[in-house]
Order: C-alpha cells, then sequence, then structure tokens
C-alpha cells in the first residue's frame, strides 16, 4: 500500500524532503508575518535594506508549494498571500496617476518596518528574559518577620478576582431563559376574551382600532401591541364565523362587523 | 581543612561573609553553621566569616542571632514597633462580597435593590458593612425615586487597591472575553479545525475598530 | 536603649538608617518611598537616610536596590549560585507569552489590537490572562480615543522580578525608540499619507508618563 503511494508520487525525493520540511515548518510559524521575518532571514541584509519584492516572491512561491502538496494554510496566510500578490504588481508596473493610494514604495516600506519592529521586539524579549530574575538569580528575604501579637486582619482581592467575579454574573445572565417584558405586550389571550364579549355590540361595521383597551391607545408600543393582537383575535373570530371584515383599500381602516 | 588542596583559591573572608550574608538573607528558616560550611565553596571556613558578619551587624537595625543550633537575620529588638504592618493577616474577599463589589464598581451609584437584582440574591447586611468597612465603597447620593434609596459607589481607596485610574477604566464585557476571562462559554465554533479560537472572533472586531479609529 | 522616640526631636540619620533597615529587612516586597516616610517617626527624611542605607550595603551579598518608586534588599546577582536550592518553581512562558510581555513593556501603554499588528497574530486566549496572573501587567488607562480601548501597562512587580529600577532602564530601550521601532506608524493602506493623528505622536512621547496621556 505505501508502495503504491510511492510509485505514483513524481516529484524527486529532494522535493518530497522539502514538502515535508514545510509541514513542520508551517505548524512552527506564528502567522504570516512571522514566516515573513523567517524568509528575510536568507536574504542575509540588514532589514532595512530588505528586498520586499523578493520577499514577496519567496512568500508566493511558498504558499504554491504548499497548495501543490495540499497543505491547508490558515485564511490569514492566504489574505497575506493575496496582498502580496497585489503589492508585488505594484511594485512592478509604473505607478498609475489617477491612482490616490499610498504608493507601492510605501507599502512596502511599511512592510519592511513591520518585520523589523518584530524581529526588535524578539530581541528585545530574549534580552529581557536573559536578565537576572528575582527567585531565580537574585532572592527576597526569605523569611519575613515581624512581632505576632499585634494581629490584624486585611481582606485581599485582586482586580483579576474582581473582574471574574463579575463575569461570573454576567454570564450567568446571559444564560438566563429568555423572556422579555410583558408590561407592555397585549397578548392574542387577552385580546380574544375582550372580543368575545364586544363583538356582539357590533351590528353595524366599526372600525377595529375603537376596540382598543383602555389605556392602550395613546402609546405608540402599547397601541401597536393590542392593535396587533387585536387583529388576531378578529381573525380567529371570522375564522369560527362570528363576524365579518373589510378594508376598502390598502392601509384603509379595517372594519369589522357582527355576523348573526 | 582536608588534606587535598582545593582546585581553585579560596574566596577572600570579606568575600565569604558576603556569602553567608546572602545565604541567611534568603532563607526562610535559621541555618545550622554545618549547612552554611557545605554551601560555601571549598576552602571557606564558616565560623570565622560568620563571625566577622555577626559582629558587622552588632548595633544594626538587623542583627545575626543564634537560634538554637542556627543562625538567623533578626529585626534589632528595639525597633519591633516599626514592623507592626507586617502582622496583618491577609484574607481572601469571600464570593459574595467580590461580586458586590464588582457591582458596585461596574454599575456605581447603584442601590442595594439593583445589586439585588444583579445578583440575584439577597445581599445581606454583613457584606456591605464589610465592604464600607474596607473603605472600597461608600454611599453615594440618594436616588430621586420613590423611598429615596441610598446608592452606592466606589472610593478611592478601591481604586488604589486595583492599582485604577478611575472606575471607567474597568474592561468591559467585550474585553473581558477577549482576555479570556469569559470563557465559560465557548461561542459556535465555525472555523471547523483551524487554529481559530472562540474568542479571536471579538479580538477581530477589536482590531478593525480600532484601526478605523486611527484615521 | 529605650524604643519610644522623644515626642519632639527626630531620631538621629543614623538611628533613621537603622529604621528604615528594620523594615526593609523584614519585608519580602517592595516598600514604596511614601510608605517608608509614613512609617518613619516625625521629623525623618526617608529619602536622605535611603541614600545612606544604600550606600552602606554598595558590594555587599545583600544590597538595596530601587523598584519603581519603592525599595527593596534583594541578594547580590552575582551570588545566585550559592541560592540556587531556594529557587521556586516558575511555569514556563510561552513564547506568545513572552513576546507579549516585552511589547507591553516596550509600548506602554498598549492596546491588544497594537500588540496584535506588532506580532502580526491575535493574541491567544489565555496569554493576557497569565501575564495579568503573574501580576506583571496590568490594566492602564483607556485610550482616549474612539471606542475608548483599555491599555496594558507593566507592574511593580514585573520591575522587581527583572530587577529593573524603572521601565526606563528597559535593555535597549534607546536604541529601539532611536531606530523608530517603537513608534506607532499606521500602515499607509488605512490612514492617508501624512494624515497622522495629532494624538499618536504624544502617545510615544507619552509612554512613561501616564499622566500626560489623558488628552
Amino acid at each position: 500500500m505505501p508502495d503504491a503511494d510511492f510509485e505514483t508520487d513524481t516529484p524527486s525525493v529532494a522535493d518530497r524532503l522539502a514538502g515535508e520540511a514545510l509541514i513542520v515548518d508551517v505548524d512552527g510559524f506564528e502567522g504570516p508575518l512571522d514566516l515573513l521575518l523567517a524568509l528575510s532571514r536568507s536574504q542575509r541584509v540588514d532589514l532595512r535594506r530588505i528586498s520586499v519584492l523578493a520577499l514577496a516572491e519567496q512568500y508566493l512561491a511558498f504558499v504554491d508549494q504548499a497548495k501543490a502538496l495540499r497543505i491547508e494554510l490558515a485564511a490569514d496566510y492566504l489574505v497575506m498571500a493575496a496582498w502580496l500578490a497585489f503589492l508585488k504588481s505594484r511594485l512592478l508596473l509604473p505607478p498609475d496617476p489617477s491612482d490616490s493610494g499610498p504608493s507601492a514604495e510605501d507599502m512596502a516600506a511599511h512592510l519592511a518596518f513591520q518585520l523589523e519592529r518584530l524581529a526588535a521586539m524578539r530581541e528585545a524579549a530574549a534580552r529581557l528574559m536573559a536578565r537576572a530574575r528575582l527567585g531565580q538569580d537574585f532572592f527576597a528575604r526569605g523569611e519575613v518577620e515581624g512581632p505576632a501579637l499585634i494581629r490584624r486582619l486585611r481582606y485581599t482581592a485582586t482586580l483579576l478576582d474582581l473582574m471574574q467575579a463579575y463575569a461570573r454574573i454576567r454570564t450567568r445572565d446571559e444564560f438566563r431563559p429568555f423572556s422579555y417584558d410583558r408590561q407592555n405586550i397585549w397578548t392574542m389571550e387577552q385580546a380574544l376574551e375582550r372580543m368575545r364579549g364586544l363583538i356582539g355590540f357590533a351590528g353595524e361595521w366599526t372600525d377595529l382600532a375603537s376596540f382598543l383597551p383602555e389605556g392602550w391607545r395613546a402609546d405608540a408600543a402599547r397601541r401597536r401591541s393590542a392593535t396587533a393582537a387585536t387583529f388576531a383575535a378578529v381573525l380567529e373570530l371570522a375564522r369560527q364565523g362570528h363576524c365579518e371584515l373589510r378594508q376598502s383599500e390598502t392601509f384603509a381602516p379595517l372594519s369589522i362587523r357582527h355576523r348573526s | 581543612m582536608n588534606a587535598t588542596p582545593p582546585l581553585f583559591a579560596a574566596p577572600t573572608l570579606p568575600e565569604q561573609e558576603r556569602m553567608l550574608e546572602a545565604m541567611l538573607f534568603a532563607s526562610a528558616v535559621p541555618l545550622p553553621l554545618t549547612e552554611l560550611q557545605a554551601r560555601l565553596p571549598e576552602g571557606c571556613d564558616a565560623a570565622t566569616a560568620l563571625d566577622g558578619l555577626r559582629r558587622r551587624y552588632l548595633g544594626r537595625g538587623v542583627v545575626l542571632v543564634p537560634v538554637g543550633e542556627a543562625w538567623a537575620f533578626r529585626t534589632a529588638p528595639d525597633l519591633g514597633f516599626l514592623l507592626q504592618r507586617e502582622t496583618t493577616e491577609t484574607r481572601k474577599l469571600s464570593r459574595a462580597a467580590i461580586e458586590t463589589l464588582s457591582i458596585i464598581a461596574y454599575h456605581q451609584p447603584v442601590t442595594r435593590a439593583e445589586i439585588e437584582e444583579i445578583r440575584g440574591v439577597a445581599v445581606s447586611r454583613g457584606t456591605v458593612e464589610q465592604l464600607l468597612e474596607l473603605d472600597w465603597v461608600r454611599f453615594g447620593r440618594r436616588r430621586m425615586t420613590p423611598g429615596r434609596p441610598v446608592t452606592f459607589v466606589v472610593t478611592q481607596g478601591f481604586l488604589d487597591h486595583f492599582g485604577l485610574e478611575s472606575a471607567r477604566d474597568l474592561p468591559g464585557l467585550k474585553e473581558l472575553r477577549a482576555a479570556g476571562l469569559l470563557d465559560n462559554r465557548p461561542a459556535p465554533d465555525l472555523a471547523g479545525p483551524g487554529e481559530m479560537e472562540p474568542g479571536e472572533d471579538a479580538g477581530q472586531a477589536d482590531m478593525f475598530e480600532e484601526e478605523a479609529d486611527e484615521h
């Protein structure tokens, strides 16, 4: 079985080894910028004099190779590839005078700056971690002392405790079963009950709005809710054959009449 | 001293004193002479160095004293009155107290009823009293609503303790989530088996917002 | 010798040094100058006495070091080899955590989005939490830009751990600043050419002076 696979592979052993190295490398990189920084090392020049064009080509070749080997690349690698392809074309073509955006040189310079800054922060991090450190290279007083007679209780909490407590409460809130404010909601059940009592009085065609309950007419939100519920209730009553509805034209007032 | 000559020249006596000084300072327990001798480089004489060190500290704020068979630095007996603060015992705030405190910090000015609504349980009198006593919260203005309930706000002491410039500097929910502090509710994993983590989304949104701020 | 200081005459300078020596020796954490001053009897000058004490310990096995606005006794760095057995196991920091820490230290106050911009990847969940837990970073002031993003700064605990007197003493800080590598340069495709925010430069200059950051 593995032999058969091996036979069908046309690339040379060297290609295959390079491909395998690539797999390992992709895992080892922390995103496209990290990869670009690693690639730029091969130019063996000061990062300020790096050839962004050459770097873009290296990166694109890398991505193509990954694609050919069917290595899944995270989306940000592909976004960077697209951007570099764009930058490459801009760097190669003469500038378009009608283009108001930043020049290709500015974009390239910014990329070089980002790489140099990342390299500098890595270097700084290494120097920081190489310093003599408390508890490893130098030490604090091992035995904190003081008279045991005077004892004061002191409560402590860290900012982290505080935030975690708040997060705990707020997360619990998000879990609360969904319910909404019913104070301004006229339910269909309420409307149906009310209309069953009132429909008998609608001998003539009567505007639906006149059946809205007291206190549900002035406030817009309440009126909306009561209108919707009453309309739905009337539809139900019409279905049961207790009343008729009519509307002269679209958006005209709805009228209802009792049906004996 | 042994018959075999030491590989390197022994440190000078002042150097040996420095070494003992560091060891005794950093140790959590008094150190016996035998252990001091064992930890010094070859060719050192712990007893002689220790005697030199002890004399150097005579009359100082800290003195080198024997504790049984061992040696330790101790505060000069006449200066004990200066160390009262070191004896305070620290204890973690109860969960009820820290939750109440966080609600006051995030929602101030806030009434007791509002705190209870947010926490979902009654706030015991002791909890509020404790926070008042710690000088982390104080009474704010009365709310101009029926009953004129009293409100609670956080104090300067609170800001000092938690290293905040103002209560407005407390991170918001989105930031808490981004910092991984709200991680008990993972977002649906749409990214599949990739490296996308729940919460990354929020970070991305932040980033774009911020970049939009730049111009 | 009696412990009670005279009511009106301040203790002599050597006596003040003794007192500071006792207080600082007894504490494992750095003590702020303001606290030292407050704990000394009336009429004392903590700063002057500290200076005398510091000089007395120059070249000793234990040295007096400034940590931000505070002071602490620490063993001399060259004697670490003698004290390895006191080492407490610290959790290994990930590369992401180390880089994030140094970006916060060198760029502070810095927002999460800026950290991500510099590293080129999202700050993974837990990284910031770990640094907060170690008490090496804390939340700083919010940036006065739309969205008011929260910033991160390093703490006194960070300075203490890495033996730094202040954030200005970070290794290579001057060179990095001179090379422009600490500038907050927006990408050219977001802001038009030369359209730097006025606040951007200020943020840079204020890096270690939080007070001025408000504007």
